[in-house]
């Protein structure tokens, strides 16, 4: 096998064990209602996860992923009362996230300043932004919200394909061509591999930089979209905190932090885990707060040193 | 199944707890779930309950928007669902059975009508705010408007979030002390919740003001703490938001498992002000 | 890293000489905030008064350090960290467990002096765990880190239950008194913070130690050849972090004499890390600026209690807060400045 | 060669400055089409400089860039490259993370239906390095390959089909003599097709080999150009360095007769699976053991095993008689050995750090953390050192990554010699360094060996190997096949001992 298909089929492992274990101490756990849950429940971080993947692989990093989401929900909802198609609001929004993250690319190239403080300041502004529109939570009372939560691909059992995985789905694959069959894909490898080096080979700077951001804006808007959907409301304090969780899938989905390696792939399964790891304290049902923080870290210690080994072991049978 | 918020404050713990322990008590299984604070967390203990088959959920809502889908999911796998604590905003109303809980409007407004009752009508106020965008400083805060707005002379001079938190609190305070030249004209403290209370009493006393008594002290909550700080005189009026309701709740959600009649909508459990006069019962 | 200097620009005379005083790491932050407190004098006349109160000095100039130091304290072994090319998220979990400790050994009745040894050894034990994640297990830091950050707060909790955990509450003579006490006209907590600095500084400029850090975060393969145990030097970071938290954590506790492990110290991460980027370092390691790392972080205190004084309702905060860092920010880029510059030359013409 | 009223490229006036340093001043530089002109100068004279303001890649203060008679602006490699200008760096700077495909066809892979063709990318990157021999797993990751394979793979990436000008800087720095013969023949072919081709080198009999024209560059200043052929090697080198070299240093002769002076070091069965097979070497001091073979053939892990940094899994070790314990560059530093490595980028330089403290690091590390060298302590070495190695550099407290290449290289070497070992290792120790100063650490290093230092020197120079050596140890594919001491060492016995059994 390939080396660098190592890492997800190490997570993908340990996904598969863990949704074992699950069914192993819950009734109705391994079930495709579950499953299915589990793709749409997590559908909105996923997305964003995929975008910031590609962030990550570049070397940098998008802490407004969170506040993104929240501002989307917020926008959307008070154009909801005003009387816009969550089609169109959601539309604008992903072209908002597209020209926002350009724009943040183009001040980390440009003033080459880190990533890390750049979007850090932009969680403060973008949630900011959501404070200063209104603090109540505001429904989203159109049909079509109704319709979207409706619609469904049935699977075998009692689950359901719910339309936010579909969505979560197309993300991916559209993600997977555009790292992995485009020019742009492989400029990102390279950036992230070797700034200077990239830069020297002709990677286009920033323009590239821009697109990375811009796809990383536009994942999270798309996500704060589906997010708006799934909760059919605008909150300003949605979402605080998914960037961690966006980042920990990314990396728990095996992509390196300081760039160059990792799969989009792998933060599907990066994030599933994540949201297993909720599930599984949920069907337990008998942690208080402080439990659920504590079995939440250790699981994912659990989870990264087993991953750890995987890799590890199979490195050593490729070798062998 | 029972979905709670998340563990911020005194209050709620108290609370979680209680609920544990009163489902001991009345002889029910009783699956909990923090949501720490996020809807979407919460969203995925629902359809966890769903999947599991629980016979009833409970759900202490984190934000009041966003429930039609998934309680249009538990009414189809046939589950009730009961609200304790916040409201939520839903168009079909048969979503749930019924509401099981205090006001926090009604606390804001105890708030505001003990300090227009204390100030006789005039005082100004320096406000400590929860959390930005939380629920409970939204409607508390209005609430407490909405009584003052009938007195002129009382006014909200300076407002500020402390996150509901104790830290929080002391650094709003210790900014109000040095913005107003050490609270100069102000009479009252409103905090949105103890925690954020008791800091502002640290800082008042560490600038060598005396709270309590230079300047009025009311907040939300009646945590332990603050029934001490009542009982010494440093504070002087609390709203009780009562933490076990556990026995408020249950038997509800019992009887309408046995016989399904419809209930009101709301089921209020009521809220008691204490003050300095009366801090222990 | 900047073998090329790819975007580096033809710059005016004027640029130039701006340039060349720009250049100097100190002046933009410190830039940063004359401005703030320039802005704060318009909003308060009275904010460079300092008066005596009960014995000590009070006013914005003291209290803006007396806020900033737990911050600071973070801050500066975060920059012990970042300057391995590493991430230390975990600091406020840190904070949150000592405070726990701390009230459970008062309520359990041990000396005084005894807990604050053990609060100590509470973020020693932290720092050993992140250590022995990220430098003997060699998994990513900001993973590594992430595990003590979700659960170290549960912890707390956990620890509060010890004792009850109906009122976590207590009097220290010793440990307030180190953090809200004042000896002379000081406030302690100055002390405290300069003596830890002054013991940080010696350990990381009077031996080796400093050194070999920002060797390996420049080049961990290139430290490692020259005979230096890259793991025990990475894993030394974080004992370092670890123990700069746990002192932050004991002033902060103190502060409020209560322990709160949901909500202390929330955040304080983001803060200890914009302060070291404010303070010039760069995340991809290599480089640990003490002295720098605490002006960030009075900058970000400073924006801090501007933001309280002002008056202002706390839905701005964020984004003030927001656009102050991105213009922080953009003074210190060379390109922005001297984009700035070149458009404003144009307009005069 | 036809000189041509409009030249390929013209430089004209090109000024660099950067913080301190006047990197070019007002350089001039006209490239024919079907010429091949050598660029020389000192370490840190601005060569990389000013080819990389020729390429975009630093942005110049002054002057303008003539492509074919017009004026063109070249603000990115990107741009460069469109304009048909190949670049190999000094650096090997391709992506090690990426496979050896992606680094040959960035930014230009095949597309078929706006689609990356990775099937026809993967047969073009093959029969790109075929032209230049090579037959390698193009799937694998760059950085698994030794640095003159990336090196190879840097050069088949310059060379596109719509190549005009190939700008080469240090190709044949890690490159050993058969490489170069064949980067040679390539070259020849490319110049008979009409390209412009400039070529940076320290080797001065490469540029007799290869090259119709010459500049020179002193201190940022053009010195001269003119015709290979009316420019001796003592000419070039007086105008490179700005003075007559005062002894020819080069080839040092009459090595001296250390046989019977104590072991320092033994290895015996020390090898790796895999990696190295077991070898038997011993280290006298005094001594200087060449490690001679081809690319590949082991000598970087020969190196490696010994200093610790690869763990060996069968052997033993034993140094001044007493058996090493454990091995680790730690613990070989503490013991007295040193270790130079090939890759200055990758594991030699500390890029931020300034370069006093690279100079000491190695030193500190032996002395521990708590026994801190002091300040002035540091700056006398580092001011030591930088005078005597030569290193340019404004002043010791410059970040050691804004040096040039040989600068940086000489950089290492003295990090290793601060610290006083009883051993040192060399791993390609002058790659990329100039002739004077090649000339003086020849003498430098006999002059240690004669205060008893046993040195081992791994390199492709064959030259170099023979200058310096008391003994050379041969390698081929993984295996030591034999040693060659005294007055044998020559090239030819190399040479034939490498090709022996393999015919
Ligand atoms: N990015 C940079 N920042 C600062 N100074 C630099 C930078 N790049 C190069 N220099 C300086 O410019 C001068 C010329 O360097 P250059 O790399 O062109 O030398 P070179 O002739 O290629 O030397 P070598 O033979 O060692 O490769 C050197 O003094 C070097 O220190
Ligand atoms: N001609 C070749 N074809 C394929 N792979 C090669 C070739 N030459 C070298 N390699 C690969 O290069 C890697 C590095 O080899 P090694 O480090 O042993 O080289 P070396 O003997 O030290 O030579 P040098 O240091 O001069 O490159 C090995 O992984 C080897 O498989
Ligand atoms: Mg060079
Ligand atoms: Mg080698």
């Amino acid at each position: 096998m390939n080396e660098k298909y190592l890492p997800l089929a190490a997570t993908i492992v340990v996904f598969v064990a863990l949704f074992a274990i699950g069914g192993i101490l819950y009734n109705n756990f391994v079930s495709t209602l579950v499953f299915g849950d589990l793709l749409a429940d997590n559908a909105f971080v996923i997305i964003a996860a995929i975008g910031t993947t590609f962030v990550i692989i570049s070397g940098g990093i998008d802490l407004s992923i969170g506040s993104m989401i929240g501002f989307v929900g917020v926008v959307m909802a008070n154009l909801d009362v005003v009387g816009w198609h969550p089609l169109v609001s959601g539309g604008m929004m992903l072209v908002f996230g597209l020209v926002y993250g350009a724009l943040v690319g183009l001040v980390i190239d440009f003033c080459d300043i880190q990533p890390f403080i750049v979007t850090l300041a932009g969680l403060f502004l973008l949630r900011g932004s959501c404070f200063m529109i209104n603090l109540d939570a505001v429904p989203i009372r159109h049909d079509f919200v109704q319709d979207f939560a409706a619609a469904s691909i049935p699977l075998p059992g009692e689950g359901e394909l719910h339309s936010s995985a579909i969505v979560m789905l197309i993300a991916l694959a559209a993600a997977i061509f555009i790292g992995h069959f485009t020019r742009f894909g492989a400029n990102i490898y390279a950036i992230g591999g070797d700034r200077t080096s990239a830069a020297l080979m002709g990677v286009p700077m920033r323009r590239t930089m821009m697109g990375i951001y811009a796809m990383g804006g536009f994942y999270s808007a798309l996500g704060g979209v589906i997010y708006a959907l799934y909760t059919s409301s605008g909150y300003p304090l949605a979402g605080t905190g998914n960037e961690l969780t966006a980042i920990a899938s990314v990396v728990l989905g095996g992509t390196l932090l300081t760039g160059g390696v990792g799969l989009v792939a792998g933060t599907l399964f990066g994030g599933l885990i994540f949201g297993l790891i909720a599930t599984l304290i949920n069907f337990n049902g008998s942690l208080n707060g402080a439990w659920i923080m504590i079995v939440g870290g250790v699981l994912l210690f659990l989870f990264i040193v087993l991953q750890r080994f995987l890799v590890g072991s199979f490195r050593l049978r490729s070798a062998a | 199944g029972f979905s709670q918020v998340g563990d911020e404050g005194d209050w709620r713990p108290a609370w979680s707890k209680d609920m544990q322990e009163e489902a001991k008590k009345e002889g029910i299984d009783l699956k909990y779930a923090d949501a720490q604070g996020k809807e979407e967390e919460q969203i995925k203990a629902v359809r966890a309950f769903i999947a599991q088959k629980v016979d009833a959920i409970i759900i202490a809502p984190v934000v009041v928007t966003g429930w039609d889908a998934v309680l249009d999911e538990a009414k189809k796998a046939g589950i009730p669902v009961f609200l304790a604590d916040r409201d939520v905003d839903v168009k079909d109303k048969s979503l749930f059975v019924t509401r099981i809980s205090a006001d926090f409007n009604l606390e804001g407004r105890l708030a505001g009508a003990w300090t227009a009752q204390a100030t006789k009508g005039q005082a100004n106020v320096v406000e400590e705010q929860g959390t930005v965008g939380a629920a409970p400083a939204i409607e508390r805060k209005k609430g407490f408007e909405a009584v003052t707005a009938n007195f002129p002379d009382i006014k909200i001079v300076k407002t500020q979030s402390g996150d509901f938190t104790t830290d929080g609190g002391k650094k709003v305070m210790e900014a109000f002390i040095k913005s107003t030249d050490n609270l100069k004209g102000i009479n009252v403290s409103f905090a949105h919740n103890d925690n954020m209370q008791l800091g502002a009493i640290q800082a008042m006393k560490e600038a060598g003001l005396k709270p309590g008594h230079d300047v009025l002290m009311v907040s939300v909550d009646y945590v332990p703490a603050m029934k001490e700080a009542l009982a010494a005189g440093d504070a002087n009026a609390s709203v009780e938001l009562r933490s076990a309701i556990g026995k408020y709740i249950y038997p509800v959600v019992l009887q309408y498992l046995k016989d399904k009649k419809e209930l009101p909508k709301w089921v209020k459990i009521p809220s008691d002000l204490h003050t300095a006069a009366t801090p222990l019962d | 890293m900047s073998q090329a200097q790819t975007t580096s620009t033809r710059s005016s005379s004027l640029g130039a000489t701006l340039g060349a005083i720009g250049r100097h790491r100190v002046v933009w932050p410190l830039a940063a905030l004359a401005l703030l407190f320039i802005v704060d004098f318009i909003i308060s006349p009275s904010f460079f008064n300092i008066r005596i109160v009960e014995g000590r000095l009070f006013g914005s100039l003291i209290d803006i350090p007396y806020r900033a130091a737990p911050t600071a304290l973070v801050a500066l072994g975060m920059a012990v960290v970042i300057g391995t090319k590493g991430i230390d998220l975990s600091v406020g979990s840190i904070v949150a467990i000592g405070g726990a400790v701390i009230t459970w050994r008062i309520h359990a009745g041990d000396p005084h002096l005894l807990i604050l040894f053990i609060a100590l050894a509470v973020g020693l034990l932290c720092g050993l765990w992140n250590g022995f994640l990220v430098a003997a297990l060699d998994i990513q830091p900001i993973i590594a880190t992430l595990i003590l950050m979700v659960s170290g707060r549960g912890i707390g909790l956990m620890i509060n239950l010890l004792y009850g955990g109906t009122d976590p509450s207590f009097t220290s003579p010793l440990l307030q008194g180190l953090s809200t006490g004042h000896i002379g006209y000081i406030p302690t907590r100055l002390l405290v913070f300069v003596f830890i600095f002054a013991l940080l500084w010696t350990l990381l400029r009077r031996t080796a130690l400093g050194l070999f850090l920002e060797s390996v975060g420049g080049n961990t393969a290139a430290a490692y050849l020259t005979g230096i145990n890259a793991r025990m030097v990475i894993f030394s970071a974080y004992v370092i972090s670890g123990l700069m938290a746990s002192s932050a954590g004991v002033i902060l506790t103190a502060d409020t004499h209560t322990s709160d492990p949901i909500s202390v110290a929330l955040n304080i991460e983001l803060d200890a890390i914009l302060a070291v980027v404010i303070g010039g370092a760069s995340l991809g390691g290599g480089r640990i600026y003490l002295g720098m790392t605490i002006l960030g972080a009075l900058v970000i205190q400073s924006l801090t209690t501007t933001i309280l004084t002002s008056g202002m309702p706390p839905e701005y905060n964020l984004v003030v807060k927001a656009v102050v860092v991105v213009v922080v920010l953009l003074l210190q880029s060379s390109n922005f400045r001297s984009l700035t510059l070149s458009i404003l030359a144009r307009r005069k013409r | 060669m036809t000189e041509t009223a409009t030249a390929r490229i013209e430089m004209r006036g090109v000024s660099k400055i950067f913080p301190g340093v006047r990197a070019l001043d007002h350089v001039d530089l006209r490239l024919e089409a079907g010429e091949v002109h050598a660029l020389m100068g000192e370490n840190g004279a601005g060569k990389s400089t000013l080819i990389k303001v020729l390429t975009g890649a630093v942005r110049r203060d002054e002057g303008e860039i003539q492509l074919d008679g017009k004026v063109v602006e070249i603000g990115t490699p990107g741009e460069a490259r469109a304009l048909g200008i190949g670049t190999v760096y000094q650096e090997v700077n391709l992506i090690p993370t990426m496979s050896v495909t992606k680094n040959l066809t960035l930014t230009r892979q095949p597309r078929k239906f706006g689609m990356v063709n990775w099937r026809e990318a993967r047969e073009v990157a093959k029969a790109r390095l075929k032209r230049l021999n090579i037959n390698i797993d193009v799937e694998r990751p760059l950085g698994s390959y030794s640095v003159a394979i990336q090196q190879l793979v840097a050069i088949a990436r310059a060379l596109d089909d719509d190549t005009r000008a190939l700008v080469l800087d240090e190709p044949t720095a890690s490159l050993d003599a058969n490489e170069t013969a064949m980067l040679f023949n390539i070259i020849r072919d490319l110049k008979a097709r009409g390209l412009a081709i400039v070529f940076i080198t320290h080797f001065i009999d490469q540029v007799y080999q290869i090259s119709d024209r010459v500049s020179v560059l002193r201190n940022g200043r053009l010195v001269g150009t003119g015709k290979i052929a009316d420019t001796p090697p003592l000419k070039l080198i007086s105008m490179m360095i700005g003075r007559e070299l005062e002894k020819t240093a080069l080839r040092l002769v009459g090595n001296a007769k250390t046989s019977d002076a104590p072991v320092v070091l033994e290895a015996e069965g020390l090898g790796k699976r895999v990696t190295m097979q077991p070898f038997n070497l011993k280290l006298r001091a005094g001594e200087a053991v060449g490690l001679s073979g081809l690319l590949g053939s082991g000598r970087t892990e020969v190196a490696k095993l010994i200093f610790g940094a690869l763990k060996p899994d069968t052997g033993r070790l034993e140094l001044g008689g007493a058996p090493m314990h454990g091995s680790s560059p730690g613990a070989s530093v503490r013991a007295g050995i040193a270790f130079c490595p090939e890759d200055r980028k990758a594991e030699g330089v500390v890029g931020e750090l300034t370069v006093r403290e690279n100079i000491v690091l190695a030193l500190q590390s032996k002395r521990g953390w708590l026994n801190r060298l002091s300040r002035s302590e540091q700056e006398r070495l580092a001011a030591e050192m930088i005078k005597a190695l030569g290193i340019a550099t404004p002043d010791a407290e410059k970040p050691v990554g804004q040096l040039s290449g040989g600068n940086q290289q000489k950089v290492i070497l003295a990090r290793s010699l601060v610290a006083g070992p009883r051993v040192l290792i060399l791993d390609e120790p002058t790659r990329g360094i100039d002739v004077g100063a090649h000339a003086e650490i020849v003498t430098l290093i006999r002059k240690l060996c004669g205060q008893g230092l046993a040195l081992l020197v791994a390199s492709s120079e064959l030259d170099e190997l023979v200058a310096v050596s008391d003994r050379v140890a041969v390698l081929r594919d993984r295996q030591m096949i034999g040693e060659i001491s005294g007055a044998d060492i020559t090239r030819d016995n190399i040479v034939h001992m490498i090709a022996g059994a393999k015919s």
